[in-house]
């Protein structure tokens, strides 16, 4: 159960700091962690078919995909501003 | 017996994924055909529930509450009917708008294909599970054909129904979670009893969320900001679609839900609000049809001014006696189809005289009464269902509503449906005289092909047709 | 309150946040972080009210597998339309939110 | 403005926060017990685990329209109009240390994915693991430089990506010739299912990746 709330509360904290962090790339990168948690998430909820999914597609997939957008993002703005 | 149920699911995901790996050519040959099959397979099932009254079907042979089951009564035939009829004849527009834009046409029929699946599926489905998983089909489908043409307009218009059809369908999908955790179901069949025998109050919130849901997805006022931007923004034949039917299916499940699931909790109160909301609908969108520069524009504000008289519907049904509730009844699916069959018009024609003026500003059209009278001829037949004027479709559903306001003394409904109907006969007579000026000698004008006016003809006078033979219609749906 | 519910509460919140976040950051990526985040609080209530009397319910993780491939499905069109949206006008906004000094994004 | 817009659409997200778990805290027991119907009904379903029986047999239709949304969201990627660079595009970082990692990791993770498919009839796993597994394998030869960004896909790539779907819903209809649409019988149901999957796996696998492969070059050029 410590276990339980632990989890929970850094569940919580990853997705307010992920929603409302300045910086675009770090947000990213807490969604991803979030995603990584909620993958622990599962497991404690006896779902290991979704833990692996969201281990998978939830943090790695949409995480890369993310990822690569905050990229592309930076490589517009320094064309933009030299 | 041959059951048309499973086939009229099965036909569009076929031709959809095959139409993607063979290309546009043959793949738009193919959806003709199959579209053509699709429409008996919809009249089929049609007979078989007047004859037989409602049907059901489980996938897989287990039955629910394990299993998912189809479910066809006289709603969901009459929805099957309207959009197979719609869909034929903007086929053949499609064909002919499309017509240099290989690319555009290579990903619109795939897109139509999984949009069409998803409202078969939608209309069909008895398991509010499944009913979430066609919601996001057809809604992504829905934004993949606005932002087919691409330019930074129908992007943008893209993104924001993008956004607010994932907001609905999230609203929806933790209603059904809620009623899962409940009731440990998530059938129709087996939810209905359980919540005429005991809702709690997670119930009521649950059917809150799923409405609210899908009130943002039918563009209700005041959640129509997306409509009008992605109705006039997307290509023709597209606009026509999305206009005519897609906000159609989440109207549909709101009926479903409201008059079936969740008839035992509903208020006269929430029925008054939502007819509230309906009536802002329809003053708000008629103004703003009238103030619109840009054809399309106007033609997308008269989808959500229209949208208000189906809205009508719950107050003038809800709580009332049998008699008033069955008049307001069949006047709101009335209203659904006439609609739809005006609505697929009037978006039609409007980008045929695009496409023949090669303006898209309501000042640009003069001339189009001699130029294309045929098309004209079809935005004004769609423009009296519109209007709500005999002897169209129109007509019928805002004189069975009017009944219905009338014999439970609602009176205040009736100024809003006289006072839109106003309007709505000035934006429409706005274009019209538009069309009727003469043009000016310099402006260029394009010869259009018989493809791209007949269809709308054919599908205006449906909807004056309607007004005679709406009987039959309302016969289907008393089958169930 | 077994542990299931406290995941279930979890995903209450997390469902409330994603839905401030969607409606409220006017960047695009935040608004798809945003709605993720909610997908994941609805997938664990639709879990954690199902299995609140402790014993495992194949049918709502079944429907989990299924969301969240429809929720990647999702996203991914989404960031298509809001790449396409940087490279016109030069920022993943939409026009109406444009305005608003005190957003916090880059 | 704005500010009023942030304060009342945070006070309304709290309070239907909190009416949302108080409300979860107080639900009566659930009349359906869905759990105990498929513990009944597994042994007919062609598969061991619970979660796969649900997925591809109890309620395989919506999988079967889940495959179609997710072919649906690459196709309306690809439908976007834009003008793919004409040189293809590979990270200009891809160093001769990955290449190598990656050239050993691939095939093994075409071995996990394999496993994780067969696994699934017994235990967690299945289609929808092992097509990531592959999408990964893809994105990771991308990033190595090895795997260039996908254009418009050829025909062959179409095919691939349809399999899945194309053999889902033949599989529904061949079924119905003796039956209803996607009932097994039950001595073929175990194969049926593994061939779905099977070939579900290779195109949830180029689906997934082609999201990656077409989006990470799919800059509008001026």
């Amino acid at each position: 159960m410590i276990f339980d709330l632990l989890l929970v509360a850094a569940l919580l904290w990853s997705a307010v700091q992920a929603l409302t962090t300045p910086d675009l790339f770090r947000a990213v990168v807490l969604f991803i962690i979030f995603g990584l948690l909620m993958a622990l998430a599962w497991a404690r909820l006896d779902a290991p078919d979704i833990a692996l999914a969201e281990a998978a597609i939830g943090a790695g997939l949409t995480g890369a995909l993310l990822l690569d957008a905050v990229a592309h993002l930076h490589k517009k703005r320094r064309e933009q501003s030299p | 017996m041959f059951d048309p149920m499973p086939w009229l699911i099965l036909s569009p995901l076929i031709w959809a994924t095959l139409a993607f790996v063979h290309g546009p050519g043959r793949g738009g040959r193919l959806a003709v055909a199959c579209l053509i099959l699709q429409l008996s397979l919809a009249a089929i099932l049609a007979q078989q529930v007047i004859a037989g009254g409602v049907r059901m079907y489980a996938v897989g042979g287990w039955g629910a509450p394990l299993g998912i089951d189809l479910m066809a009564d006289g709603l969901s035939t009459v929805m099957l009917l309207l959009t197979q009829t719609i869909v034929l004849p903007l086929a053949f527009y499609a064909r002919a708008y499309f017509v240099g834009h290989a690319n555009s046409l290579r990903y619109f029929w795939p897109l139509t294909g999984y949009l069409l699946a998803a409202m078969n599926a939608l209309f069909l489905s008895s398991d509010v599970f499944n009913i979430y998983v066609t919601l996001e089909l057809l809604g992504l489908a829905a934004v993949g054909l606005v932002a087919l043409v691409g330019g930074a307009g129908p992007i943008t218009a893209a993104m924001r129904y993008l956004l607010a059809t994932l907001l609905g369908s999230s609203a929806y999908l933790l209603g059904v979670a809620l009623l899962y955790g409940v009731y440990g179901s998530v059938s129709l069949v087996a939810l209905k009893p359980l919540i005429a025998a005991d809702a709690p109050a997670t119930v009521s919130l649950a059917a809150a969320l799923m409405l609210l849901g899908l009130m943002l997805k039918t563009a209700l006022f005041p959640f129509h900001f997306w409509l009008p931007p992605a109705h006039g923004g997307a290509p023709a034949p597209v606009s026509a679609l999305l206009s005519a039917l897609v906000i159609k299916a989440s109207f549909y499940l709101i009926l479903r839900l409201w008059f079936d699931l969740f008839a035992p909790i509903v208020s006269i109160t929430a029925a008054q609000l939502l007819g509230a909301l309906g009536a802002g609908a329809i003053l708000w969108g008629s103004f703003l049809a009238l103030r619109q520069t840009h054809l399309k524009m106007l033609v997308a504000y008269s989808t959500v001014a229209q949208v208000g008289y189906l809205f009508l519907l719950f107050p003038l049904a809800t709580g009332m006696s049998a008699e008033v509730a069955e008049s307001a009844w069949q006047g709101g699916v009335l209203q659904v189809v006439a609609h739809g069959l005006a609505k697929a018009a009037m978006f039609a024609a409007a980008g045929a005289m695009i496409t023949a003026t090669g303006r898209d500003e309501i000042s640009g059209i003069a001339g189009v009464a001699t130029r294309i009278p045929l098309t004209l001829f079809a935005f004004a037949l769609a423009g009296v269902t519109i209007m709500g004027l005999p002897p169209s479709g129109g007509f019928a559903a805002k004189w069975l509503l009017l009944g219905a306001a009338l014999a439970s003394e609602q009176w205040w409904w009736i100024v809003v449906m006289v006072v839109g109907g106003l309007l709505s006969a000035a934006y429409v007579f706005k274009v019209l005289r538009q069309a009727f000026l003469p043009v000016e000698e310099t402006a260029s004008f394009q010869l259009l092909p018989r493809m791209l006016e007949w269809p709308i003809l054919l599908l205006a006078l449906a909807s004056l047709v309607l007004g005679l033979v709406g009987i039959e219609v309302l016969s289907l749906l008393g089958a169930a | 309150m077994s542990s299931a519910l406290v995941y279930a509460l979890t995903g209450a919140a997390l469902f409330v946040l994603g839905m401030a976040g969607l409606i409220l950051q006017p960047h695009l990526l935040r608004k798809i972080l945003a709605f993720n985040i909610m997908g994941s609080g609805i997938f664990l209530m639709l879990v954690g009210v199902a299995q609140r009397a402790g014993t495992p319910d194949p049918v709502p993780q079944a429907m989990v597998l299924t969301g969240i491939v429809v929720a990647i499905a999702a996203t991914a069109l989404a960031l298509a339309l809001a790449r396409q949206l940087l490279d016109m006008n030069g920022e993943m906004r939409l026009p109406e939110e444009k305005t608003g000094k005190d957003r916090l994004d880059v | 403005m704005r500010t009023l817009l942030n304060v009342t659409v945070l006070f309304l997200a709290s309070a239907f926060g909190l009416a949302l778990g108080w409300l979860i805290l107080d639900l009566p027991v659930a009349a359906v017990r869905l759990p105990e119907q498929v513990t009944a009904q597994l042994e007919m379903s062609g598969v061991v685990h619970p979660v796969t029986a649900v997925l591809l047999n109890f309620r395989g239709y919506d999988t079967l329209l889940e495959i179609a949304v997710l072919l649906l969201a690459l196709l309306g990627i690809l439908a976007l109009p834009r003008h793919v660079s004409d040189h293809q595009h590979r990270p200009s970082s891809a160093n001769p240390v990955l290449q190598t990692l990656t050239r050993v990791l691939a095939p093994l993770m075409l071995l996990v994915a394999g496993y994780v498919l067969w696994a699934g009839a017994h235990r967690p796993g299945g289609a929808f693991q092992a097509g990531a597994v592959l999408a990964g394998a893809g994105v990771l030869l991308h990033l190595a430089g090895l795997l260039p960004a996908w254009a418009t896909p050829g025909r062959t790539l179409r095919a691939g990506l349809a399999v899945g779907l194309l053999v889902f819903i033949a599989v529904a209809v061949a079924l119905m010739a003796q039956g209803t649409l996607l009932q097994y019988p039950l001595s073929w149901a175990g194969a049926l299912i593994l061939m779905i999957e099977a070939s579900l796996t290779l195109s949830l696998g180029l689906i997934l990746a082609g999201l990656y492969l077409v989006l990470t070059d799919s800059g509008v050029q001026k």
